[in-house]
This record gives structure tokens, sequence and C-alpha cells, in this order.
């Protein structure tokens, strides 16, 4: 594979990302990769679930004393607009138009950032309220789990950034296609992760 | 073998055609957004008006689920072709995701 | 699933002196020779399994030496190419068909047995006059011993289980520490005793154990729990109705039976508050006893072993206590020596404490 | 700018193999590590065995048994059986179905440098203050209570190499659906690429939940969270569950692949297709399918009550019959064949009894009921054994003969072999069919000692010595090893001669890109069709000759793996509170790691091409070596 070549509109493959068969290997490895963070996810969902209100007796803080609904809501909408923009920016990758991708990326990765900083802002409140990590089995249950979409988050964001600025002057080839591709698809399982902290966690944890 | 690709060369009107069916993909995308905002609202209203949780709950995981089909389908192109086999594994995936939350919620205290 | 006790116990019988004969392991403790409904219906599915699994193994073994001596190359020869075949759906749906057939046969027992092993709704009924019907024991799996409370009758023993003949007896089982389970291989099968919920069985006890050799059955821990999980040992007695009722009255007797001897009595100052303290973790009286850190010694003079598994001599007592982790490393108990501000304990003081504790009993 | 410049010398060798991502040359490294830590394990299996020679011994003592007890079971399963059994898949799955490398050659570097520093790292707490002592289940509340950092190195050690399998089962789903030679359909493939195929698939599904339990016990033990103490409402049943939903399947990851091995070897020598291979390839995924829905029957004493008992003793049951469809299809592959008593035929035969005699006690297992009496008694241990020692150690040993030809180039002795045969087999009888008994007869597992008065002398006295039986076929097998390697007389390209599959249409060893030209398979079983039409060559070709591109080698994933060991240490002594050192460690290890990960990203590696002249040439030098062979002594077994 060329990394010079030169594509244009018209001779950009329709599916880019699987057009090579190294893309094509990226491809089915990364949503195996996926299948396998289901589980993961779904095990700490799981003790989430096992071990929710569950703590020392006279344990202070319980699912339902303790959420905020305002600011998982917005940090709900913005996670959903950012799956929204990093499809605006396959939708230019596959239209081959390298400028308008990496700009709709940047949107992407700023409303990222937002998100990220949103939940640390949380952390940070819930700790000083007192609801530390080590508190409970309730606390260490909800912190791994949120804390690992967090990290996730994070690891999605630090991709997205390398990946502009690593090809930033070299443009869209097939070399990098299938990794902005991939990075996408990323955040949106990011995405629906996310959906699940909030039903699962939040909601129902409000609901009691 | 398989490592270089075909080169193609669309004539203009072709390419025209395909930007424009990727057009209405993207507006398809953008239904499925407001879909899932709408959802989102739903979801948080619900809360908010302090319904019976019996009734409230599975409402949530019903509205979640829809929210990840449109996120698979739509945003993640799992009905695209050449998509079988990843279909297969994410519903393993899932399968086993299932069973292990079962197990937590149902077994793990008596 | 053998009904009427009477039929069974021929059964246990007859195959008890079957397996013996056979030298299958010692009736204290050998799953082989059941002394009990729970254990008897285990070792029913025992048999029955053992037979259709026989069946398999012979099914497997007849067309497989079949095989390897029909068609070794030599015997057929070494140019010959055999026929590709495929397969063949009717013998697919043959070896699919059998084994589930036979899978069926275990089924049925099996899950009439998972639940009626489970039942323990009587546990909690109670006679007209209020009294509870049944007995419960509540078990304590605590680092390396057992605990024994008896709610009902308000009071508390260790190491030693002592339980009636010929009627249901319900446990409660809970770990103070970590995971333990609580097996009597010749009675029934274990179940495990947690450390976030109580875990609840019953068992029937229909031999009295002053038959057997060592006049007691083996009660094991079944789950590792530390460096001596293989010393975890206790022992059961069962008794009949009567001799039971007599243990449990002599067991609530408030005073404890008068020390007698001087040395002993020397042994009951040093084991007091004023001389080693060992009573801070070891209750001397069957009642009012609250559980403790260390097992309750009410009844030490008529076990069978010190700590759980050595023999029951004056000799070894004293070892034990001069240097508990020798025999049993990792356990909770102090040495002597360092309970005496460093100093080792003399021969006669050590003599002192046996003597006192060989002579706590509860039975005649 | 072809890597296959002649490099000599040791040094050049041992850099060769650090930085290869030829999968050929990692299965030998999976082969050579995963055989050094099946003799550790073997070693400590001896160690138990010495100890519970007699009643009351005083070999080991109690603590020191408890931590030969629960390596023996770690680095027998994680170090040793999959190890191997990867070694195998990477020799021989890719040229299975005619691919000239595997999906990620980089990944499949990373994934045994991963595995094999992991493995490292575990076995080191040998040397630094103590092994895990609870087990290789290590339940929760045992492994909280434990003192040391014993059960920090299997934390840690665990984490990394439970990444490494990952790696290499994503890898080989990768590679098995996108890498196949033209025309070898899914219903084509042979069965051991089939095994190795589903076996992935477990990988890549039980393992997360592992990973998952296993920060939890970190995150306990390390950082003071909650997920298993008790007082802070923490539950260790969490634990046992996730630890069976990955352990379950585990023993089907182990099983699986030893099933493919025993497929192959029974169709090869028997001269004859694999009977019901369609019934084959649906029991081998239903038996992954079921797999995921049975891991209660670890549990059954749990106190889990009887509804879940009930349905987890029936799912468990089921089993039974998907695996006695492809023990009755083997019978039929053999019946009516041409039967040749080679060593790794003799294997396979031996397998089907002892295999089965396992299978059944597993059936007892779960009748829950039964099972109350069973749990944790030796029973469970012969059993396991039975299924693992006569099931996959057996296709490991049986696998070693077979594709030693193809990995090495030269034959191991086949009367070595046999000797190593009969001396294993029948001390793995010995050694554990007694054992039943021993735990019918009351004896709990996991006992560093019993008393005389137990009545369990004699019965243990027969199974350790049973088990010297076993290492002394082990020894020979080492011995056995070296001798071919001395006399190294090499191999031609089919050197069982009833080879069917695509790895015995091409040399011994195989070229670095495998295939000079891709194949086109025209059926089940391509080489043997081709032979069977009198085809000299072997194989069609699906392309014309042409240049190859092929992966550069690459240093990058020695140096994330040796990174995460550093990282362990780090965070393995960082509480102890009076190691300042420890943090830095940990940084430092960690930043090695995500730099090498990040040089790995921003460096474009496209790798190279072999020209076609180049090709060529190479070509010509393995004819010219094949006739020089063929002039002197036919390689082989005939
Ligand atoms: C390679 C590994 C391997 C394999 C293949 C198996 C296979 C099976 N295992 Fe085993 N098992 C282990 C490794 C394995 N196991 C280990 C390591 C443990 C202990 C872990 C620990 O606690 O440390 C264990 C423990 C274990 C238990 C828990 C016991 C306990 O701790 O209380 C149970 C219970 O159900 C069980 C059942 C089974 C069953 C039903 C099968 C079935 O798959 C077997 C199926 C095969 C056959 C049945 C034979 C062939 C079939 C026929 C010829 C058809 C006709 C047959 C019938 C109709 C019966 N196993
Ligand atoms: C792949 C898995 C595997 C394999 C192959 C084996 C192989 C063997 N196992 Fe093991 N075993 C387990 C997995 C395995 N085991 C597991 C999971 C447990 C449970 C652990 C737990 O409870 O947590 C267990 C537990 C276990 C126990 C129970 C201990 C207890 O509960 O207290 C015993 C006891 O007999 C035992 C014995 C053996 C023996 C004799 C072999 C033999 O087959 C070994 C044969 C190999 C050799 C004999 C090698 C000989 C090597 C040499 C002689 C060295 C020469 C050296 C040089 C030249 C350097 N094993
Ligand atoms: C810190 C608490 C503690 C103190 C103090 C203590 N013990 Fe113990 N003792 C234990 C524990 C715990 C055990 C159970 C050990 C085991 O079996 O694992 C035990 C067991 C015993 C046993 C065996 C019990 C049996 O049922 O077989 C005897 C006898 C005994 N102790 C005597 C003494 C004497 C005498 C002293 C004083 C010199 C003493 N103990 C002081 C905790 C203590
Ligand atoms: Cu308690 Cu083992
Ligand atoms: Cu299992």
């Amino acid at each position: 594979m060329d990394l010079n070549k030169r594509y244009t509109p018209q001779t950009w493959p329709d599916h880019p990302e699987t057009a090579t068969l190294e893309g094509k290997n990226k491809f089915v490895g990364f949503w195996l990769l996926l299948a396998a963070e289901t589980v993961t996810f779904a095990s700490l969902f799981a003790t989430y679930l096992a071990l929710k209100d569950k703590g020392p007796s006279g344990m202070e803080f319980t699912a339902a004393g303790l959420f905020e609904l305002p600011l998982v809501f917005a940090m709900t909408m913005i996670l959903l607009t950012s799956s929204l923009t990093s499809v605006y920016a396959i939708y230019h990758m596959k239209n081959h138009n390298f400028k308008a991708m990496q700009a709709w990326l940047g949107i992407t990765v700023l409303l990222g950032l937002v998100f990220l900083g949103l939940e640390i802002y949380e952390f940070n409140h819930y700790v000083h309220l007192g609801f530390g990590f080590t508190n409970s089995a309730f606390s260490s249950a909800f912190y791994v789990l949120v804390g690992t979409h967090g990290a996730h988050v994070a690891f999605g964001l630090s991709w997205f950034i390398a990946l502009m600025l690593r090809n930033a002057k070299r443009g869209l080839n097939m070399y990098n296609a299938p990794k902005f591709y991939l990075a996408a698809l990323y955040w949106h399982f990011i995405d629906v992760v996310w959906v699940f902290i909030f039903t699962v966690v939040y909601l129902m944890g409000v609901v009691g | 073998m398989a490592h270089d690709t075909h080169d193609i060369h669309r004539s203009r009107a072709e390419y025209e055609f395909v930007k424009r069916k990727r057009a209405t993909e993207m507006r398809g995308q953008l239904t499925s957004f407001a879909m899932m905002i709408f959802l989102t609202l739903i979801a948080f209203t619900l809360v908010a008006a302090e319904f019976s949780p019996y009734f409230i709950v599975p409402i949530l995981l019903l509205l979640a689920a829809i929210q990840v089909v449109l996120q698979l389908y739509h945003f993640m192109h799992m009905s695209n072709k050449g998509h079988g086999m990843m279909a297969f594994f994410m519903f393993s995936g899932m399968f086993v995701a299932f069973l292990t939350v079962l197990a937590m919620v149902t077994i793990v205290w008596w | 699933m053998m009904k009427g006790p009477k039929n069974w116990r021929l059964f246990a019988l007859m195959t008890a002196l079957l397996v013996f004969l056979s030298g299958c392991g010692r009736e204290e403790i050998s799953t082989l020779i059941p002394a009990g409904k729970v254990a008897q219906d285990q070792f029913n599915l025992l048999i029955l399994s053992s037979i259709v699994m026989l069946f398999v193994i012979i099914v497997v073994t007849i067309i497989y030496v079949l095989a390897i001596v029909k068609f070794r190359r030599s015997k057929v020869g070494e140019d010959m190419i055999p026929e590709q075949v495929e397969g063949s759906a009717r013998l697919e749906f043959i070896w699919t068909a059998i084994p589930i057939v036979l899978l069926l046969i275990l089924a049925v027992p099996t899950v009439y047995s998972t639940f009626d092993l489970a039942d323990v709704t009587a546990m909690d009924a109670q006679t007209e006059e209020g009294d509870a019907e049944n007995l419960t024991v509540n078990v304590t799996g605590k680092l390396y011993w057992w605990e024994f409370e008896y709610p009902e009758q308000g009071i508390i023993t260790a190491q030693e289980l002592v339980v009636p003949t010929g009627e249901r007896v319900y446990f409660n089982l809970i770990a103070a520490d970590v995971k333990h389970s609580f097996w009597i291989p010749s009675v029934g099968g274990k179940l495990d005793v947690n450390p976030e919920n109580v875990n609840t069985f019953y068992l029937e006890f229909d031999r009295e154990s002053a038959e057997l050799d060592n006049g007691v059955f083996y009660g094991k821990c079944a789950e590792l729990c530390g460096p001596s999980h293989a010393l975890m040992d206790f022992k059961v007695k069962s008794l009949n109705r009567e001799d039971f009722d007599t243990w449990v009255a002599a067991m609530q007797e408030e005073e404890p039976a008068a020390v007698e001897g001087d040395l002993a009595q020397q042994g009951e100052e040093l084991f007091g508050t004023d001389g080693l303290s060992c009573i801070a973790c070891h209750a001397t009286g069957g009642v009012g006893a609250t559980p403790g850190q260390g097992p309750n010694l009410a009844t030490f003079g008529d076990r069978n072993t010190v700590a759980g598994f050595m023999d029951h001599d004056e000799e070894t007592l004293k070892k034990w206590i001069a240097d508990p982790q020798q025999y049993k490393p990792g356990n909770l108990m102090p040495d002597a020596a360092s309970l005496n501000n460093g100093e080792e304990l003399t021969d006669q003081e050590l003599s002192a404490l046996a003597a006192y504790l060989m002579g706590l009993k509860k039975e005649e | 700018m072809s890597s296959n410049a002649q490099k000599t010398g040791f040094g050049a060798t041992i850099w060769d193999f650090i930085t290869t991502v030829d999968h050929k040359k990692i299965a030998i490294l999976y082969l050579i590590s995963g055989g050094f830590f099946f003799l550790v394990g073997g070693v400590e299996a001896m160690l138990i065995r010495i100890q519970l020679m007699k009643a009351g011994n005083d070999f080991l003592s109690a603590g020191t048994y408890n931590e030969v007890l629960t390596m023996h079971g770690t680095t027998m399963i994680f170090l040793a059986a999959m190890p191997i059994l990867l070694a195998f898949m990477n020799a021989v799955a890719p040229l299975q179905i005619g691919a000239r490398d595997v999906a990620f050659p980089f990944l499949n570097s990373l994934g045994f440098w991963l595995f094999f520093f992991g493995g490292v790292f575990l076995n080191l707490s040998w040397f630094m203050g103590g092994a895990p002592d609870a087990g290789w289940t290590n339940y929760a509340s045992l492994a909280l209570a434990s003192e040391g950092h014993g059960i920090d190195f299997y934390s840690l050690g665990l984490t990394i190499s439970g990444f490494g399998s990952l790696i290499a089962g994503i890898n080989f789903l990768v590679t098995i659906i996108n890498m196949r030679a033209p025309g070898m359909t899914y219903m084509r493939m042979p069965l051991f690429t089939w095994t190795t195929f589903v076996a992935s698939a477990l990988i890549l599904l039980a393992f997360p939940p592992l990973t998952v339990a296993i920060f939890f016990m970190v995150f306990d033990r390390l950082f003071g969270a909650n997920f298993f103490d008790v007082t802070m409402g923490g539950n260790t049943i969490i634990w046992e569950h996730f630890f069976w939903i990955f352990g379950h399947p585990e023993v089907y990851i182990l099983i699986l692949p030893a099933f493919g091995i025993f497929s192959e070897i029974f169709a090869i020598f028997s001269r004859k297709r694999l009977f019901g291979y369609t019934a084959l390839v649906f029991a081998t995924i239903l038996i992954g399918f079921y797999g995921f829905m049975v891991w209660a029957h670890h549990m059954f004493t749990t106190g889990l009550g009887p509804t879940a008992n009930a349905v987890f003793a029936l799912a468990t049951m089921i089993i039974a019959v998907p695996t006695g469809i492809k023990i009755f299809n083997w019978l039929l592959t053999i019946w009516g064949g041409s039967i040749s008593f080679t060593v790794p035929m003799i294997y396979a035969v031996a397998f089907i009894p002892s295999f089965v005699a396992g299978g059944v006690t597993g059936v007892m297992q779960a009748i829950a009921p039964l099972d109350y009496q069973l749990h944790d008694s030796y029973f469970i241990v012969a059993h396991f054994h039975y299924v693992i020692v006569g099931g996959v150690v057996l296709a490991l040993l049986a696998g070693t003969h077979l594709y030693w030809p193809k990995m090495f180039g030269t034959m191991l002795s086949e009367k070595l072999g046999k000797w190593t045969f009969w001396l294993f087999f029948i001390g793995f009888h010995m050694t554990f069919f007694i054992q039943h008994f021993l735990g019918l007869m009351g004896m709990p597992r996991r006992v560093y000692t019993f008393g005389a008065d137990q009545g369990w002398d004699l019965f243990n006295a027969i199974s350790s010595f049973g088990a010297l039986f076993m290492a002394a076929g082990v020894i020979i097998l080492l011995v056995n090893i070296v001798l071919t390697s001395i006399k190294n007389e090499r191999v031609g390209n089919d050197p069982w001669g009833d080879g069917r599959t695509l790895e015995w249409a091409i040399p011994s060893p195989p070229p670095f890109y495998n295939f000079a030209q891709t194949p086109l398979v025209r059926g089940l079983d391509p080489y043997w069709i081709e032979k069977m039409e009198g085809n000299k060559e072997g194989m069609v070709y699906a392309e014309p000759l042409g240049d190859i591109h092929m992966p550069n080698n690459s240093f990058i994933p020695f140096v994330i793996s040796l990174g995460m060991f550093i990282a362990s240490f780090g965070a393995l002594y960082h509480l102890d509170g009076d190691k300042a050192w420890a943090l830095p460690v940990l940084i430092i290890g960690l930043g090695i790691t995500f730099g090498s990960m990040l040089v790995r990203s921003l460096k474009d590696d496209l790798g190279y091409y072999v020209t076609k002249e180049e090709l060529i040439a190479d070509q010509e030098r393995i004819h010219r070596e094949a006739q020089a062979r063929e002039g002197g002594k036919n390689g082989g077994l005939k």
C-alpha cells in the first residue's frame, strides 16, 4: 500500500475503512474488541447492581439521596451530541473532505472534553460531600463503573487528538481512513455505555 | 494478494449520485439523533415526574434498549452488509452480558 | 428417593457391608457408608449415575476396541485407501437421542432431590406450646474451629457437635471470618459457610456414633481457608433422643461441677483472670456464654480430640497450650508464653492447666 | 530489502526471536515458554504428591503447601496448557487456511510477550516474599485475608497475561474470518482451525469477566475498595460468579483445541475423512455456546438455592450430548479406516477412554445433590485431571509429536515417544483413578496433610507412586527432544505420509512467507484431494507468482510488555507505604508502556515486499534441498 498515493473524491472508495485487507482486519478486530468491551461493562454493571446501596451499617449515602439529575442531563445531552458530530466527521471522511472531517472531529473533541470536565466536577463534588471511593461497597462499585467509562472517554479523546495531529498535514489516505473510522466507532460505543449509565445508575438510582 | 486496493474512477455523475446517497443517509442519521434526544427527554421527565418505580423502570430500560439499537444500527452501521460476523459476536457478547447481569441481580444475595 | 425408613435401612446395611468388605474407607467418614437419610439419598444417586456412566463407558469401549483391532494398518494392508465416508444422519440421530434419554433418567431424581434436600420450611415450625418442633443448630465457622450454638436450648459448645438420632436437625451456617464449608461425609453432603449470609439445610443422623470404631463421626472443613484448613476438623456425637436430652440438661446446669484435686484447682486459677486470662477467650460454661474468640471449653473433658484433630490426652494438651502455632499453623490462639509476659510456663503449670481442662465434663 | 538476510550467531537469533512477528516463530516461543512452565507446574505437582505420600508428612509446611497448590493450578492452566495450545494454533491454523500470516502480526507478538512477562511476574513471587496461596480460584474472603503480596502477584500477573490471551483470541478470530484462501469456506475449514476459532471466541467473551474481577481484587487489596469486604457491604459471592463465568469457558478453551488436534490425528492416521464433519463442527459450536450457561455448577454448595442449582444442573448435563457426538464421530472415523499406530495416534486412541471417563464423572458432578458430597473432595481432583491430563495434556503431547516436524523440520523419535507414552499413560491412571475413591471416602481437596486415622493412606501412596511414572515419561520426552535436535535429520513436506490439510503441502518448516502463491481450495482436506488426483505439487494456485507484502519485525511489543512488568512491581509495593521507590517505578513502567504504544501509533509501519525474483530464488533453494534429501534418505515415516 502506498502512503503517498493521492485520492480525489472520485477515486476515493465507498468504504475506505475496509478497502484494504489491513483495514478490513482492523475493522473486524475492532468490532470483536467491542464485543469484549460489552462483556466488560456488563460485569461492571452487574456488580454495581448487586452492590447498589450496600454498605456498612449506618451508611450515609444511597443512590436515591446522592445523585442530582440536572448535571447528568447536561452530560447526557453533550455526549449524545458528540456522537452526532462524530457521525458528521465520518460523513465527510467518506466524501473525502478532509478539512470538514477535521473540523467536526474538533467539535467532537471539545464536547468530549466538556463531558469529562463535568464528570470530574461531579466526582469531586461527591468526594467533598463525603462519598469517597472507600466509603462502602456501593461507593466502590459506583466509582469503578462510572470511572471506567470516564477512562474510556479520556482514551477516546486522546485517540481522536492523536489522529488529528498526526494526519493534519497528510490528508486522508488508505492507511489512516480505517483509523478515523474506528475511533468514531469507539466513540459511539462509549455513548452506548453512557446510555446505560444514565439509565441504570442515575435514573434508576433516583427512582430507588 | 488482496493487500492492494483496486483503483476506482467514478464519473462525475456517479460521484454526484453517491454523494447524494450519502447526504440522504446523513439526514437519516439526524433523525436518529433527534429520536435519541427525544427518548432521553422522556426518560428524564418520567423520573422527574416521580411515577411509581414499577412503572418507570421497565420503560427506562426499554428506552435505553431503543437507543442502543439506534446507535448500533444507524451510527455504527451494524446493518450494513459485511457486518454479519460482527453482529454475531456483538449479540453473543450481549447474551453473556445478559446472563452476567441476571445472575448478579438474582442469586448473589439470598 | 427410597421411601420408608425400614426399607432403606436394610438397603443401607447391605450396601454398607458390601462397601466395607471392599474396603471403601472408614465408616466414620466415608460417603460410601451412609449413616443418614441425606447421605443415603446422595449415595443412591451415586449408584444410579454410576450405572448409567458404566453403560456409557461400556458402549464406547466396545466400539473402540473393535475399531482398533479390526482396522489396524497391519491388518487391512499398507496400501489400502479407505472409502472417504462423509457421515450418516441416522447415526448422528442415534447418538444424540440415546444420551438425551440417559440424561433424562438422571434429570428427574436430580431435580427432585435438589428441592427435597433444600426443604427447610419445617425449620421454624412450633408446637402448640410455642416450642420449636425441630432442633436447630447455629454453626459458626471460625479460623480453624467450629462453634455450635443451640439457640432454643440456650447452650453453646465447640469442636464437637452433639445431635439426636432419628430426626431432622436443621443448621444455620455462617462464617465469622473467611469462607469455610461444613461437611460430615457419612451423614450428608456439604454446604458452604459464607461470611455474608446464613446458609440453611438439614441432616439426619441415623446411627448412634457410639457404635462406631472411634465413637464419633468425622466432620471436615471443605473449603480452603488458610494454612490450617486441613486441620479444621470437628467431631459429631449422635446420641439417642434420651441421651441427648440428658446431655442438654447437663449443659444447661448453671453451676460448673466443682473442680477436683489440687492440681486442677491450680489450673483453674491459672486459667482465670488472675492467672493467664485464658477465660478472656474461652468460656467454661455451657449456658449464657456468648460466641467467643476461642472455643467454649465446657465439655472439653468429654472430647475426643484436642483442637479438633489431635489425640485427647494430657501430654498433647500440654504441648498444644505451650505452642499452638506449631500444631495448627496460623490459628488464632496465642502461645502460653506470650500470655505469661513472655515467660515459658513450667511443666507443672502446664500439667495444672491440663488437669483442670480434662476435668471439664458434662457427660458421665 | 527483505529481512530474511541470513544473520547468524546466538545474539542475532535471540534478537530475531524477541522482535519477530512471524507466527511460526511466535509459535516456537509459545512452545518453549509454555513447555518450561509445564515443567515448573509439574515439579509443583510432584511436590504435592510427595507431601501427600503418607499420613502426617512434613515435607512441606502448611503455608508452603498452599502456595505450591495454588501455583500448580495457576501455572498449569494459564501458563502451560493455554500457551502450548496457542503454540500449535500459531504454528498450524494460518497454514491450514492458506494464509500468509495472521491478521495482526504485531499484536501476535505483543500477545506473546504479555503472556510471558505475566508468567514470569507470577513466578517471581516465589522469590519475593511468597507465592499466592488462596487456590487457583482465589476465592475472595481468603484472598483478602491472605498476608504478604502473594495474591497481588496473582492479580497483576494474571491481568498482564490475560491481556495477552485476549489479544491472541481476537487475532485468531480475525485471521480466520478474513484471511482464508480462496475456496476455503467455513465448512471446508479443518477441525483444528474450527476449534481454534471457537476457543478464541470463548477467550474473547470469557476473559473480560475475569479481568474485571481481578481489578476488583486489586482495588480491594491495594486501594481500599470494598467489593468483597463483607463488613463494608461487599459480597464475596460476586468473585465466585465472575471467576466461574470465566472459569468454565476456560476449561473449554483448553479442551476444544485439544479436540481439534485429535480430530486431525484421527483423520490422518486412519487415512480417512472425518466422519460427520458437519456434526463435529456444530458440536464444537454448541459446546462453546453451552459453556457460558453452566458456570454455577462449580457453586452448587454455595447456597444459591434449589432453583438455581436445578437449572444449572440440567444445563450442565446437556453438554454431554454434543461431546458424545464428537466421541462417536471419532470412533466412526477410525472405523473402516487404515489405522497406523504412530505416536500421535497412540495418544489419540488413548485419549478416548481417558476423556470419556473424565467426562462422565463430570456429568455425575452435575447432579447437584450428589455434588454436595463430591464438591471440594478428591473426586473433583480426579475428574478434572482426567479431562485435563487425559484430554488436554495428551493432546499437547500428541500435538508435539505430530507438529514437531512441521515446526522444526525434523522428526521426534518414535521409539522414545512410545516410552514416554506408556510411562505417562500408566502413571496418569495410577495417579488419578484412585483419587475418585479417596474423594468418596471423604478426603477433601486442598489439604496439606491428613491423619492416619482417616483410612486414606494406601490410596494416597499409590497415587503418589503413579506420579513418578508421569515424571519419568516427561523426562524421556525431554531426552527425545535433545537427541532429535542433535541428529537433526531433515524431512519433507509430508513427513507422516498421510497429511490431508494445507500445512502438509508446504515445506517443513515452511518458508517465512508460507505460500509462495496463495492456494485455491477445492474441498475439505485440500492436500488429500490433490494427492489423490495425482497433483505432484499438492496445491493448485489462486494467483500468479508475484510480490508478497510482509510485516516488519518490531521490538515494540517486547518493550510494551516490559513496561507493564515494571509498572506491576511499582503498583504491588506502592501501598506498603515504606517503599519510596515504588511510585516512581509504577510511573516509569507505565511511561515505557504508553510511550512505546505512542511510538507505534505515530510511526508508520507499512511492511516490506518480497519481490518475485527473491521468491523464485527461494523456491529453487527449497527445491534443491528437497532433491538432496530425496537422494540421501527419505525423511519421514517410511
Ligand atoms: C478440560 C477441562 C474440563 C472439561 C472438558 C470438563 C468437562 C466437564 N465438566 Fe469439569 N471441571 C474442570 C475441567 C473440565 N471439565 C475443572 C478444572 C474443574 C475443577 C475446578 C476447580 O474447582 O478447581 C471441573 C469441575 C467440574 C464441576 C464442579 C464440581 C465441583 O467443584 O463441585 C462440574 C459439575 O458439574 C463439572 C462438570 C463437567 C461436565 C458435565 C463436563 C462435560 O463437558 C463432559 C462431557 C463429556 C462426556 C459426558 C463424555 C463423552 C460423552 C459421551 C460418550 C456421551 C454419552 C454420555 C452420557 C449420556 C453421560 N466439572
Ligand atoms: C493443565 C492443568 C493441570 C495439569 C496438567 C496437572 C497435572 C498434574 N496435577 Fe494438577 N491441578 C490442576 C491442574 C493441572 N494439574 C489444578 C487447576 C488444580 C487445582 C488447584 C487448586 O486447588 O487451586 C490441581 C490440583 C492438583 C492436586 C490436588 C491438590 C490438592 O487439592 O491439595 C494434585 C494432587 O495430586 C495434582 C496432581 C497433579 C499431577 C501429579 C499432575 C501430573 O500430570 C503432572 C505431570 C508432569 C510432570 C510430572 C512434570 C515432571 C517434570 C519433571 C520431572 C521436571 C524435570 C525437570 C527438569 C529437567 C528441569 N494437581
Ligand atoms: C486470643 C484468644 C485466646 C486465648 C487468650 C487463649 N486461647 Fe485457647 N484457643 C483460642 C482459639 C482461637 C482456639 C481454637 C484454635 C483452633 O482450633 O484453630 C483455642 C483452642 C484452645 C484449646 C483446644 C480446644 C478444643 O476444643 O479442642 C484449648 C485446650 C485451649 N485453647 C486452651 C487455652 C488455654 C489453656 C489458654 C490460656 C493459657 C488459652 N487457651 C488462651 C483462643 C485463645
Ligand atoms: Cu475452614 Cu477450611
Ligand atoms: Cu465447569
